[in-house]
């Protein structure tokens, strides 16, 4: 045969670049926590707490002026908030998917990623608890939402979507949290063990709870965190489905689509690691990551991208063979209407991003090109974005009854919250980058080849 | 390794004749059977056939999905999928009897009844008998080019050992698997959906492939085993080997129960009569009975069982869950198509047992004939020794 | 500022100190624990029992601009509760009654009173008296004191006995939980009609007779959101 | 007096021989440090599996249980209220809550059931009286530390990690 063999598939493409030890990983991931912080960090970070103070500004406008001032109306009555949550929630995800997911199916190349990710899931998950907070009219009767006693009797109903929602979105958050925290234990160790200054000992220390990294103590830390691992994988499943219920289990055309619960969750995927692929790239750049965030990773990020994109085209799709399928004309002109209708600019937009312009992917030139990659993951985000818009807005502007018919637009309230929002969750991660590391230390070294201790004896127990 | 890579006396020989023998007497006797009750005679063939081909088209995806995630902890036990998705030419034959009894089986296909029904005419440009055919034959053409191509690309390299042939079944892999999503999703549609062709719902594709992709990798798990009892594939399929794939079955378990759920949660939940119409004939009389029978036995007792990592491990344990699976996916598909044929609950046929039977015999006759030709496992396959080295941690 | 550059004075990277944390933190944790425990129900607890219109309101008895008594009025001389308000069993106010009322008895009665002396002003000036209002039901509810009236629910269910209360007070808490109590399980607060305003009615049975009656007058107490939030 | 005594190794290798040299020499109160995990140091050590998955199935089954009951009793009982036409005990809406807060007990179990187990936070501990320990166990180094009720064993027990390869090898008091 005269097959080019372009690469051996009896090897595997190794993780960690540029040939450091142990303390050179340490050194490498801890260095712009020591470091003074660059220039530019500071410049970031002014930007984003300008942003943050825009989205409080708006939010202490929205509570004493009232939700009047969003573009809610009849008869859609559902917007903003919600679009920008279901946004945030699902940039969420790919956090909990890199660092459980891909833990159960030992993908090693996460270890050089999920602490970023992470990170990010639980800023984004922050980012998305505001809006149903701000949305619900008397912000200060919100503990309504939760089952506390009081003098009313009164208890939340648990047959609504939309309660189910504030539990699916508290333990999604406290969960991460957990998940991050444990994963960070003994990274803040190291940090604790190489602090030059006595608040930092103390602060470090006090997170690191006097973690000493023996054995006795890494087997029910492994235990645990497999555990976490294999909680946080249905949970993450169960979260945006239970997010997609909100549309799904109303009557509402071109909301009520059986496939609603897996589709909402792969598009929450797909925009996640867009989200994730766009902090990377600025972050090995800009703090000289690259050795351990490689073009490899990069381009299983993509792959995955590509994967989730298509799973994304395919319940449009279906959604729009079924609904020609069913025979039932509300249903038909639901989905006529998104592509044909007074919105059909969003949905153009939202199917160019995020079912053409990923299919680039799957050229290998594209796939590891940066510039490429940084450009089609800011697509797939905006895409994203109005996937959500498409869904809320379409079918509420045109419901059963042609007589209440109407187009939505945002006010510029709406739109400076949203971009606020960013702010929020810019700063966060800014602050993330230069006090925490950036990447999981202890489980980059376990993967490395020098990490496995080569047991001559007889295998004991196998 | 000494390990043995060729089948050998009883299971080359007389297996598959035995097979075949029993194949032939459980087809013969539905037939002769059938012939009083011809709409009872399709619909057990029917529930029988899509058990088989579920299978295959499980292991199908199975197969392509090692190659696009270049997996490696596969290697070893991948000819035995690959022997079972083969058989997909097999069920292509067996279709035919599926198309002499449209008529029997899917409402929609009698002209004269679909003039009166506003519904059915506004789906006839899709639900019609010619459009139908031409549709299966796609499906057929394209699951067989793809299980000949991955077959015989895998075979090959037991001979050559050529690296290459890796990396084109990769490449192909990618696309094959966006073939195998459309074709799925309809012949679904097609096959099972249009049997209530007043109903709908945008998840039947996924829902049928839970259950297929689940009881696909229980079969390879049995053969294995079942192998392995006598006296191959010892090594290269060692107990590690069974510990993934039981995670793969429970991972599988729990995303049948969540799709299934869904799909019954949404249209619960709305309550909207042109989709509830499904589940109220499904659990109607003892149909509910069967249905919490599926539930618990599908779902519930082998999501406790295969928890623990004991339970992976331990290989009785691991056969008798997976066994379990296999039979409650029969009975899935049973209650998914009975219900349209014997409306008020359970009503169990001879033809049921007869058709299972036929099917089974010609099928696992032509599958152990053809491992019989083949090396056990994919003797040269460049990641052959990291499946072997592989260690669950 | 310059965190960093603020700690620098503190530097441990010195050999020879190794910064150690006392042995007493160890105990810490725990006692963070279990006070963030309790201190959780703590608050849910106060807030629930203790910050409840039962703690806050029974008791209420604010002084009024004029020194009326019930006791004496509805008490002793035995005044309906209907001569004066008169719309409790028309509509959804019980209404105060208007100077007029009382003018009624005192532009003969005790016509020199220091307290008379006060509605007396109010009547010849058209000025109405600032009446303290007691009895406050939560935001946002809607109440029809006829209904409840017409149904055979007497004034004593909600207001006590005012026949007895020199100042009147509220006894109820009136919350939702306690409008919620009745309107699930009226039966104990139903009388006939005609014993409605009479405070001091006892039977045998209440709770039995109030079972005949809800059938009799075909009572339904809503429980739904908009029966009071409309 | 209680004490331990610590003795570093050059790498995951020799730990691990190390470990089981230790246990071999018949020390029970002993630990073998590392920045990460090292795969085949529980048989080395003789540790028996972790007990935190009983922990974590007890856990759930109590999240499960009082997530659909809270959700039962607040429907039939506390608050019963007819929404939508569907009846007050519609168990198929209870399904998210119940796994949510199944998945929220069991989580918390894992994470504070480890904390038990480890007996985290313990922020004094004697060990980091060691300097190369304290400079180095959790980012390049490799050590073994064996504990005694008995100040008196120091002597033997440095002689023994001496024996099996150990530098820096000293002993830390309370």
């Amino acid at each position: 045969m005269n097959r080019v063999i372009t690469e051996d598939p009896s090897k595997r493409t190794p993780l960690i670049l540029g040939g450091h030890d142990f303390k050179g990983i340490s050194d490498l991931v801890v260095k712009p926590i020591e470091a003074k912080a660059p220039k530019w960090w500071h410049i970031a970070l002014a930007f984003s707490f300008s942003l943050l103070m825009l989205l409080l500004s708006m939010i202490g406008f929205l509570i004493w002026e009232g939700v009047g001032v969003w573009g809610l109306n009849n008869p859609v009555s559902w917007g903003f908030a919600i679009v920008n949550f279901v946004f945030w929630v699902g940039i969420g995800h790919a956090g909990t998917l890199i660092s459980a997911i891909l833990f159960l199916f030992r993908q090693k190349w996460r270890t050089s990623v999920n602490r970023f990710a992470e990170a990010m899931t639980i800023f984004a998950v922050i980012c998305a608890l505001v809006f149903p907070g701000i949305h619900v009219g008397r912000v200060w009767v919100a503990y309504f939402m939760f089952p506390i006693p009081n003098q009313m009797s009164v208890w939340p109903n648990f047959r609504s979507p939309l309660l189910w929602d504030v539990f699916a979105v508290s333990t999604y958050f406290t969960v991460s949290l957990l998940f991050w925290y444990v994963g960070l234990i003994p990274d803040l160790a190291v940090l604790r063990d190489r602090a030059k200054t006595k608040i930092k000992k103390v602060v470090y220390g006090i997170f690191a709870m006097g973690w000493t990294g023996g054995n006795r103590a890494w087997q029910n830390y492994e235990r645990a965190y497999l555990l976490l691992a294999a909680l946080a994988a249905p949970l993450v499943l169960s979260v945006h489905s239970i997010v997609s219920f909100d549309f799904a289990v109303s009557q509402v055309p071109g909301w009520h689509t059986t496939i609603f619960p897996p589709y909402f969750v792969a598009g929450a995927i797909f925009s996640g690691f867009a989200m994730v692929v766009t902090l990377m790239i600025l972050a090995r750049q800009l703090f000289g990551m690259k050795d351990i965030m490689t073009m490899h990773h990069l381009e299983c990020m993509n792959k995955i991208i590509l994967a989730t994109g298509t799973m994304v085209g395919y319940a449009y799709g279906m959604e729009f063979f079924t609904a020609w399928y069913s025979g039932n004309e509300y249903e038909a002109f639901a989905f006529v209407n998104r592509a044909f209708g007074p919105y059909a600019w969003a949905y153009w937009i939202m199917v160019s991003c995020n079912v053409l312009f990923p299919q680039l992917f799957w050229f290998k030139k594209v796939r590891t090109s940066i510039p490429a990659m940084f450009v089609i993951s800011i697509i797939v985000n905006i895409g994203m974005w109005f996937e959500r818009f498409v869904i809320t807005v379409t079918s509420l502007s045109r419901d059963f009854l042609p007589s209440s018919w109407g187009y939505y637009s945002p006010t510029w309230v709406d739109l400076c919250t949203f971009l606020g929002s960013f702010g929020l969750f810019f700063t966060l991660f800014l602050l993330f980058l230069k006090f925490l590391p950036m990447i999981a230390i202890s489980e980059v070294k376990g993967v490395m080849p020098e990490a496995h201790a080569h047991d001559h004896e007889a295998k004991e127990g196998h | 390794m000494a390990e043995v890579n060729k089948l050998n006396g009883f299971l080359e020989k007389r297996f598959p004749k035995i097979a075949l023998v029993v194949g032939i007497i459980g087809i013969c006797g539905a037939i002769i059977l059938g012939r009083e009750d011809s709409t009872q005679f399709f619909y057990s063939y029917l529930v029988s056939y899509l058990f088989f081909l579920t299978i295959s088209l499980g292991a199908l995806f199975f197969v392509i999905i090692q190659h696009l995630t270049r997996a490696g902890w596969s290697v070893g036990l991948r000819r035995i999928p690959e022997h079972l998705m083969a058989n997909l030419s097999l069920m292509a034959v067996l279709f035919i009897p599926i198309l002499l009894g449209l008529h029997d089986l899917y409402h929609w296909s009698d002209t004269a009844e679909v003039l009166h029904d506003a519904l059915l005419l506004k789906k006839a440009p899709f639900l019609n008998v010619p459009f139908f055919i031409v549709r299966a034959v796609l499906y057929f053409a394209s699951w067989i080019w793809l299980a000949r191509f991955f077959f015989k690309n895998s075979t090959d390299q037991d001979k050559s050992g050529d690296k290459g042939l890796t990396l084109s079944m990769q490449k192909v892999s990618a696309v094959a698997i966006l073939i195998y999503a459309l074709t799925q999703t309809f012949s679904a549609i097609d096959w099972i959906m249009s049997l209530t062709p007043h109903w709908f719902s945008t998840m039947i594709g996924v829902y049928i492939f839970a259950g297929g992709i689940l009881t696909s990798i229980c079969t390879i798990s049995l053969i294995a085993l079942l192998l392995r009892r006598f006296g191959y594939l010892r090594e290269t399929i060692n107990v590690e080997h069974y510990h993934d794939l039981g995670k793969l079955i429970f991972g599988f378990v729990i995303f049948w129960a969540y799709i299934g759920f869904s799909q019954y949660f949404l249209i619960w939940y709305a309550n909207i009569p042109e989709e509830t119409e499904w589940y109220l004939h499904h659990i109607s009389g003892n149909w509910n009975t069967f249905a919490i029978f599926i539930i618990v036995f599908h779902f519930v007792v082998p999501f406790f069982l295969f928890a623990s990592r004991h339970a992976k491990r331990n290989l009785k344990l691991h056969t008798g869950v997976v066994l379990l699976l296999i039979t409650m996916h029969f009975f899935e598909l049973y209650w998914v198509v009975m219900p349209n044929f014997s409306h008020h609950g359970i009503h169990v046929s001879s033809l049921d047992f007869l058709c299972f039977l036929g099917i089974f015999g010609i099928y696992t006759s032509v599958l152990f004939f053809r491992m019989g030709k083949f090396s056990l496992y994919p003797l040269k396959d460049p990641r052959l020794k990291e499946s072997q080295d592989f260690i669950n941690h | 500022m310059n965190w960093d550059g603020l700690m620098e004075k503190k530097d441990i990277s010195n050999e020879e100190e190794l910064f150690l944390f006392p042995k007493w933190t160890n105990g810490v944790p725990l006692i963070l624990a279990l006070s963030a425990v309790i201190g959780l129900c703590t608050v849910v607890f106060v807030f629930w029992y203790w910050f409840s219109p039962k703690n806050f309101n029974i008791g209420f008895a604010p002084e009024q601009p004029i020194e009326y008594s019930h006791e004496l009025h509805a008490g002793q001389l035995g005044i309906d509760c209907r001569y004066c308000h008169v719309n409790v069993d028309k509509g959804p106010a019980a209404t105060l009654p208007s100077t007029e009322i009382c003018m009624n008895c005192h532009s003969v009665v005790k016509t020199n009173s220091k307290e008379i002396l006060k509605i007396r002003e109010s009547f010849s000036e058209g000025k109405k008296i600032e009446w303290e209002q007691i009895h406050r039901l939560p935001g946002y509810s809607y109440f029809d004191h006829s209904q409840h009236v017409n149904s055979g629910v007497s004034c004593v269910s909600c207001h006590g006995r005012v026949d007895l209360m020199e100042r009147v007070y509220q006894v109820e808490p009136l919350s939702m939980g306690w409008c919620l109590e009745c309107h699930r399980n009226p039966a104990k607060n139903i009388r006939p009609k005609k014993y409605v305003t009479d405070l001091s009615w006892k039977t045998e049975n209440p709770e039995q007779l109030g079972k005949e009656l809800i059938k009799k007058y075909h009572i339904n107490p809503r429980e739904d959101c908009s029966a009071c939030h409309r | 007096m209680a004490i331990s005594v610590i003795g570093e190794f050059k790498d995951p290798t020799e730990l691990l021989k190390a470990a089981k040299q230790t246990r071999k020499a018949g020390y029970e109160a002993f630990d073998a440090h590392s920045p990460f995990p090292i795969h085949g140091m529980d048989d080395a050590m003789g540790l028996k599996g972790s007990i935190l998955g009983w922990v974590v199935l007890c856990g759930g089954l109590t999240g499960c249980v009082a997530g659909f009951g809270l959700q039962a009793w607040v429907a039939t009982e506390a608050y019963p209220l007819v929404i939508s036409g569907k009846p007050l005990f519609s168990y198929q809406a209870f399904v998210p809550v119940t796994f949510e807060v199944t998945v929220l007990f069991s989580a918390f179990a894992a994470v504070f059931g480890m904390f038990g187990l480890n007996k985290l936070p313990q922020l004094y501990n004697r060990l980091f009286k060691h300097k190369s320990f304290s400079k180095k166990a959790t980012s390049h180094g490799f050590f073994i530390s064996i504990d005694s009720e008995l100040s008196d064993d120091e002597v033997s027990i440095v002689e023994f990690l001496k024996s099996i390869g150990a530098t820096n090898v000293s002993g830390v008091k309370e």
